[in-house]
């Protein structure tokens, strides 16, 4: 347990790992761990990474419960709980000097140096005494877990009960024994508790406990959206099973597709007729909807596409964590149309920039896409419950350049513009307007209706290939990237850290935390940073981050890919150099290893300032 | 303002097709069928693919939507999603309904869409300039097969039945008022409903217009359209080439099913299946 | 470095499926196949698309491809025209062949691709932990349907037939020795063959091994397959589930369709038949 | 005809355009005119465009002949022929001061002051003499045309004949008697010739005259390819129409798919069992192909794709030319996969370059996709005839880094590198190796079978999604990218102009021969500059671009699309300040708009001496 020194001032900072094999339920003792934890007054935040198959190979989840907002998954591990030999060898280095130890015996052979708080736990032994098999192993280890903390048997018999509810009573009766000699075994043991969480009040109703795929299904339907399509993908298909739970109950309509070009056609069909419609895949899907996508940029049509990045390329590392469709999002299609592309930071995050991006696909027309990622899809993490008495919807003609951002304090809702009365005696669908958004009917309009094609058209809809119009359609269409980009300067970029730090760090998504982390710990060692971190990839907020970098002396630009997609996008938008941090092993980059990147450009500086005396 | 019920023709937007193409006679059939039933121009949705088949829903004015190659039925299938007021059109040629958007069909079938899709069969590729598509015989001469086409074609309704589309018919843009009478029928139709149309290419001309001629006959008086086994049979002839509605069967369409499903979601949630409030649903995720 | 004939099992690489999974049952089946046919390892090529259907090229020691989602065969129709001395498998999962895939079958048959297909369905997308698919029955609650699935399931034989697929089959996981053969005869089959085979999936049990225990039986004995309508007729009936050979003809192979347009072209070319030199073809364009 | 005073003497340089309406046969008379040319020692320079329907609409082809090589298809032309008004209000401010307009009174009405050595010709009228109906009416042009530059008649009667041969006696017979009325008129008004063809010598067999799509489908053909799959898309189809002529004679095979995924699906079937494949293709359906072609790379299987890039977003303008889908070549795809992307210049340099593109793709075991417009892809020019004795088929075992680009003096070969009997021992087909290219096994070699997987996998080819993994398999895979950048240094980029020049221009693909022309242009104005064009668009060709921004004071990036995609990447990879000269209207930028662009550019360095003075 991490406490006291930091300067972000944690008194609880705990990281726990459970580790072992594809089907031996380390991941819904993880869960259930977590769901306990999030019922006292302790923020949690959850990392899981499983195999590509169903059984089989490497499984685990990292649980972090602190006093405080949570921003990573933490770097060291304060206890480590093995089901096997494999586990062991491969997550026993992340374990913290000092930290505990728990495994089986029967399944892990130890080295004889271990400096940790080693716990036997007979995990195999138990399980077949309480449920005849090794499948109750998670949950004599949950009660393990449960005495080590210090958490009530009442409330994780709770959750287990709820957990194999739908199993029948035989086996619930048999996890409740596996869950008992768990705890019994411990407490005979008389394991020192690590943590307390015993007496905490819990937090009432403030708080959810949300996944990144579940927030952002929250979003959509709180942003109006009543319509999804999709295709199941790894790690984005809680996102469609939610929406696919919720929609039939506020008369929204979830369409499982036949493949992901159906999925984003049908999709955009929706949003032709008038509804908000979101198209959640992950890499290989949307490379397979850019041919649609790129068609409701021509036809101007709103549409949401999310896509939880996973490890690439082809079918890749499909259960783990990359940033890695960035190009992809804002190049990937043939000839030249506009779309919006968004990254969220966290679980929280994911809730309001989907709600913003309906907001701007609305009010520009324009296809948004928003790369969240596998670590940010899965994870679960406690989140504020919005205050949805403050949603204010705003009226489409009036309020145009005043959509603030989606907070927890309010939320602004937009929808298209439809024309008046007025501009249907003259209706053009694609008129060329100052700000490129032309006001679009609805079907069942009467007057309104207009051809929509992707021929080059003209204003009114009619093909026409010639070079003066093409010129002039290409103008309109990009127009509204200039405009979006010029509104972000009304809606200004956080900037963390010293005015006067050198160093900066730029990133993107979900590397939020971390760097946010590795500044703390780059702070107590007296090295400033500045970092800024923008939802907003494309178009870029030109402006804001041109006064962040000219007052650098370095950049650093933090990514999980192999080729720096988003510092090339950097380089080519601003000329400058930068320090290129990636990681590219499947896996989150950590606050320490950005601490390492930060400390070296930090040892340049300091020989650059010997160097000038 | 109001809707111009006897004319469909959009005015701004006159058609590119080379003149004698099937299509010209293949609108002026479908232009009837919507003056027979007199659908508000303004409640309805054209959907098309590319192709010259892919250019009707220029000519229509209604709302309507020329998208990508071969995907106009899922395109359809989300305007009726979220729209069931709607009526919705569907065309697209065979190259388009049946080679590259061919895969979606059968699961159009499956969710019984309630909507009518034309496949306008040329047998060949005619805006590409005349290659050899799904439904061109094997043998012919064409621009990509000069030596022959090298594989069978497909046998378009029995496919389709086997699917069990729910309303099949064929007809020819050599029969306006036979197109007129079939498309009513199947916009009538509740459920997916498909019209096989031959229209022959005058410029590339692999199905010929002479030859479809002498080998046209409509259906046998006493074909009862819900009988699949005789459909299949008078499906599988290829002279004569029957037209007339093959199969016409009543199952749930797509937007039953979704109420039932919503029905069915609302009584699990509360007995008295009121719908819940937007935070209520959040608070299950306490 | 010679193959090793009677054990077609890739050593470095074992089998992640879960314990009781159908697929087990189908590896073993296939594996006495070729045991009976004892083609050499080096001479085949597995393609697989992805699920755990897909897996299946990773357990045999032969050249493998394990491609994307839906693609294994166009994968395997230039593996088998550029190649045809190989012997080539193609496995997909019910999603993967029949959702996705699903476009490219009509148009193998209509080559007639001379590859055997097995379509391991298992009437539920088990790799990404159980949604609906294609085939997997009107309002069964699944992950992605927690209120009943929507949709019709597909009749895959019937589809299969009207495409004319010119080998059709059905057996089950439950009957190893019965996949031993129905896939050895698939597999001599001079052209397209698939073989649709029922394979539980236990972790998401859409499809109960008991219950379809109890619905199997085999095709009667005097079925004839070269009788589509039969064949038909039979493949429509879901209790019992036939399993069998229920349909195979003969037509031309791709090979021998490609192998005709060269001859053809080449007597065109000059009344010899000899084939020209590069530079005399660049003549052409003088 | 311009003539003479040019610095790269041409004595005879003749700019030819045809209009009318699509279906007026416009585009075949100017062909046929063309073909005639071609078989004189001049050489030929089409360009074409017509409407994406096949009726209707605006077509025109223009025809440059000229004693030189040509490089572009010229700004200003010497003699326009039009069909009705359209074509006249939209062509004839394209015409020289003083050239020659040939008009059918009937269908055309002239304005008073035109500056135009005028000649009516009754079109309309002698065609429906000849043949009974206004469908003649390009052969009558063709008749006087004939005149007018004095063709012989006979060659003409010839190449008609051939037109028609298919059509039977009767109409071969009608539209002999339109050439020879067209001819016959243009006599009998004595109109003056403009150019003498008739006794120049014909150049015997050294020239071809191709199309830019017909060189690709030469070259595969000549490179050793000998599949293609492919789905019909303007403006690519005549790449596989001409493959599926040829490749039943030389044993190769040609499969017209369903779609373009199952295109690329064959082809990649078809290179993993050996055989060189080749995808043609445009952006639209390229679009489709991206997760096959991630497939390929991490399968490392080799592929030769061709996009003929045509006007966009989406259905676009299909018949038009543009260079839009750069950024879809480098970036389009889902994760990080390494591929080559290559852009011919010219129809002759589509040959080389497809035997090139074979090449790479073979010694790297990579995806090339090879970006052409339509512009190249549908125009016709004289291409000398390769020297196909010269043929070199190098070992991949010993000649590795060796191979040369393709010339017509000689041409290289390589295919992809086998195991060797030591090597299949313990056959690892994705070892890791100094260049990151692992030998591959065709299938039928006993102790060669592997498992391929789009999953990431070991050297073996086993499914590991372990970390470390993952970043080694990575690196092999873009290892390959480093070693050909690398090797560009062994084959240097031409660069053109005065190696003091402060202006510098960088182009790519198509327009290469109006960049080459807009200098001679400035040179004769005494402005200086520098022209590269690489070919190879990525990798970057990163130390010789370097080499040649470093010396300038200026440097003009052209090319012809809306956002400026190539100089987003020379920004990004060379921190440079870039004047952008983009064209977006669906034809190719012109000699004359790059000579403003650089006369501007001109004017600041002018004024900037002046300041430093
Ligand atoms: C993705 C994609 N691939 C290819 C094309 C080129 N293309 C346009 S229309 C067409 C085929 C048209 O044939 P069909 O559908 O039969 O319509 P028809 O023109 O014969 O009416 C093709 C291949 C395209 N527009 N988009
Ligand atoms: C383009 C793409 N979309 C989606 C996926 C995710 N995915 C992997 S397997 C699978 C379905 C598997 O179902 P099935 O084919 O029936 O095989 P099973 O696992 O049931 O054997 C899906 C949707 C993918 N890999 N690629
Ligand atoms: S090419 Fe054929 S199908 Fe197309 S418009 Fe002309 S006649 Fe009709
Ligand atoms: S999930 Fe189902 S299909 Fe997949 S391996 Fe397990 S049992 Fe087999
Ligand atoms: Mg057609
Ligand atoms: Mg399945």
């Amino acid at each position: 347990m991490t406490s006291g020194k930091k300067s972000f001032h944690s008194e609880v900072d705990f990281i726990l790992r459970i580790a072992g094999e594809g089907g031996e339920g380390v991941i819904s003792c993880g869960e259930l761990f977590a769901r306990a934890a999030a019922r006292t007054e302790y923020h949690v935040f959850t990392f899981l990474t499983y195999p590509a198959e169903i059984r089989g190979g490497f499984a685990m989840v990292q649980i972090r419960v602190r006093d405080w907002t949570i921003y990573s998954m933490g770097s060291k591990l304060d206890c480590l709980v093995v089901f096997n030999q494999q586990a062991f060898d491969r997550t026993i280095k992340e374990l913290k000097k000092g930290g505990t130890l728990v495994y089986d015996p029967q399944a892990v052979q130890l080295p004889p140096d271990l400096e940790a708080t080693l716990l036997a736990l007979p995990l195999t032994e138990l399980s077949k005494e309480a449920t005849g098999s090794v499948l109750g192993k998670n949950i004599v280890a949950l009660g393990a877990l449960g005495h080590l903390v210090e958490m009530e048997q009442r409330v994780l018999e709770n959750l287990v009960r709820d957990r194999f509810a739908s199993k029948g009573a035989e086996v619930i009766k048999r996890n409740m024994e596996a869950l008992r000699l768990g705890y019994a075994y411990a407490a005979e043991q008389a394991w020192r508790r690590i943590l307390l969480m015993a007496d905490l009040r819990p937090k009432g109703s403030q708080y959810m406990m949300l996944s990144g795929n579940e927030a952002i299904a929250l979003g959509a339907l709180v942003a109006g959206c009543r319509f999804t399509a999709s295709y199941p993908i790894t790690p984005a298909t809680p996102i469609f099973e939610t929406l696919t739970r919720l929609f039939p109950l506020v008369d929204g309509r979830a369409l499982q597709m036949e493949d992901e070009i159906a999925a984003v056609s049908a999709a955009l069909g929706a949003s032709f007729v008038g509804e908000k419609a979101l198209v959640p895949t992950s890499g290989p899907g949307f490379q397979l909807m850019t041919e649609q996508l790129n068609l409701a940029s021509m036809l101007e049509v709103p549409l949401v596409l999310v896509d939880v990045q996973r490890g690439g390329p082809s079918t890749g590392l499909p259960t783990k964590t990359e940033q890695s469709d960035l190009n992809l999002a804002i190049y990937g299609v043939s000839g030249e149309s506009p779309r919006i592309v968004l990254a969220p930071t966290s679980v929280e995050d994911s809730f309001y920039q989907t709600i913003r991006a309906f907001n701007l696909s609305e009010r520009y027309q324009l296809p948004v896409i928003m790369l969240t990622d596998q670590s940010i899809g899965l994870r679960k993490a406690t989140v504020r419950m919005p205050d949805l008495s403050h949603i204010i919807q705003l009226d489409s003609h009036v309020a145009r350049t005043k959509v603030k951002i989606p907070q927890p304090e309010f939320i602004n809702l937009i929808d298209r513009a439809e024309p008046t009365a007025k501009e249907l005696e003259d209706y053009r669908r694609f008129r060329i307007t100052a700000d490129g958004v032309s006001p679009i009917a609805r079907p069942g309009t009467p007057g309104g209706q207009y051809l929509a094609t992707g021929l080059e058209h003209t204003e009114s809809g009619k093909p026409d290939y010639t070079p003066e119009n093409h010129l002039q359609m290409s103008r309109k269409r990009f127009r509204k990237m200039e405009v979006i980009a010029r509104s972000f300067d009304t809606n200004p970029i956080e900037i963390w850290g010293r005015a006067d730090a050198k160093i900066g760090i730029l990133g993107w998504g979900s590397t939020a935390g971390a760097i946010r982390e590795a500044r703390y710990l780059a702070e107590e060692r007296g090295i400033h940073v500045r970092h800024m971190h923008p939802h907003t990839l494309s178009p870029m907020p030109h402006r804001q981050i041109s006064n962040f970098l000219v007052r650098l002396e370095h950049l650093i630009i933090v990514e999980e890919n192999y080729t720096g997609q988003f510092a090339h996008h950097i380089k080519a938008h601003f000329g400058v150099k930068a320090i290129e941090l990636h990681k590219c092993e499947g896996i989150p980059i950590t606050p320490e290893e950005i601490l390492r990147g930060i400390e070296k450009v930090a040892g340049i500086i300091d020989e650059y300032s010997i160097a000038k005396l | 303002m109001s809707t111009a019920l006897p004319n469909y023709r959009r005015k701004q937007i006159r058609p590119v097709w080379c003149s004698g193409c099937g299509n010209y006679g293949v609108l002026r059939g479908v232009e009837k069928a919507l003056g027979n039933l007199k659908v508000p121009a303004e409640q309805m949705v054209v959907v098309s693919g590319i192709g010259c088949a892919g250019r009707f829903s220029h000519y229509l004015n209604t709302y309507a939507l020329h998208g990508t190659h071969g995907r106009a039925l899922p395109i359809a299938t989300g305007v009726k999603t979220t729209r069931p007021d709607l009526t919705v059109l569907v065309v697209g040629g065979d190259g388009d309904s049946l080679g590259i958007g061919g895969g979606h069909l059968p699961h159009a079938a499956r969710k019984n869409v309630d909507l009518t899709y034309l496949i306008l069969d040329n047998n060949t590729y005619g805006l590409t300039k005349g290659q050899s598509s799904p439904t061109t015989p094997w043998g012919c001469v064409t621009k990509s097969s000069p030596y022959g086409s090298p594989e069978d074609s497909l046998d378009v309704l029995p496919i389709l039945l086997a699917y069990d589309v729910s309303f099949v018919a064929r007809t020819t843009s050599l029969r306006i008022e036979e197109i007129s009478a079939v498309v009513s029928k199947a916009m009538q139709h509740p459920g997916f409903s498909i019209v096989h149309i031959l229209s022959p290419c005058v410029t590339y001309p692999v199905l010929k217009q002479k030859a479809l001629r002498e080998r046209i006959e409509p259906l046998p008086e006493g074909h009862v359209p819900d009988n699949k086994a005789a459909a299949l049979q008078l499906a599988y002839s290829s002279d004569p080439i029957y037209t007339g509605v093959f199969y016409s069967i009543q199952k749930p369409t797509l937007d039953a099913r979704l109420r039932h499903l919503q029905e069915s979601a609302l009584e699990r949630y509360s007995a008295k299946g009121t719908p819940p409030s937007i935070p209520s649903l959040m608070e299950r995720f306490l």
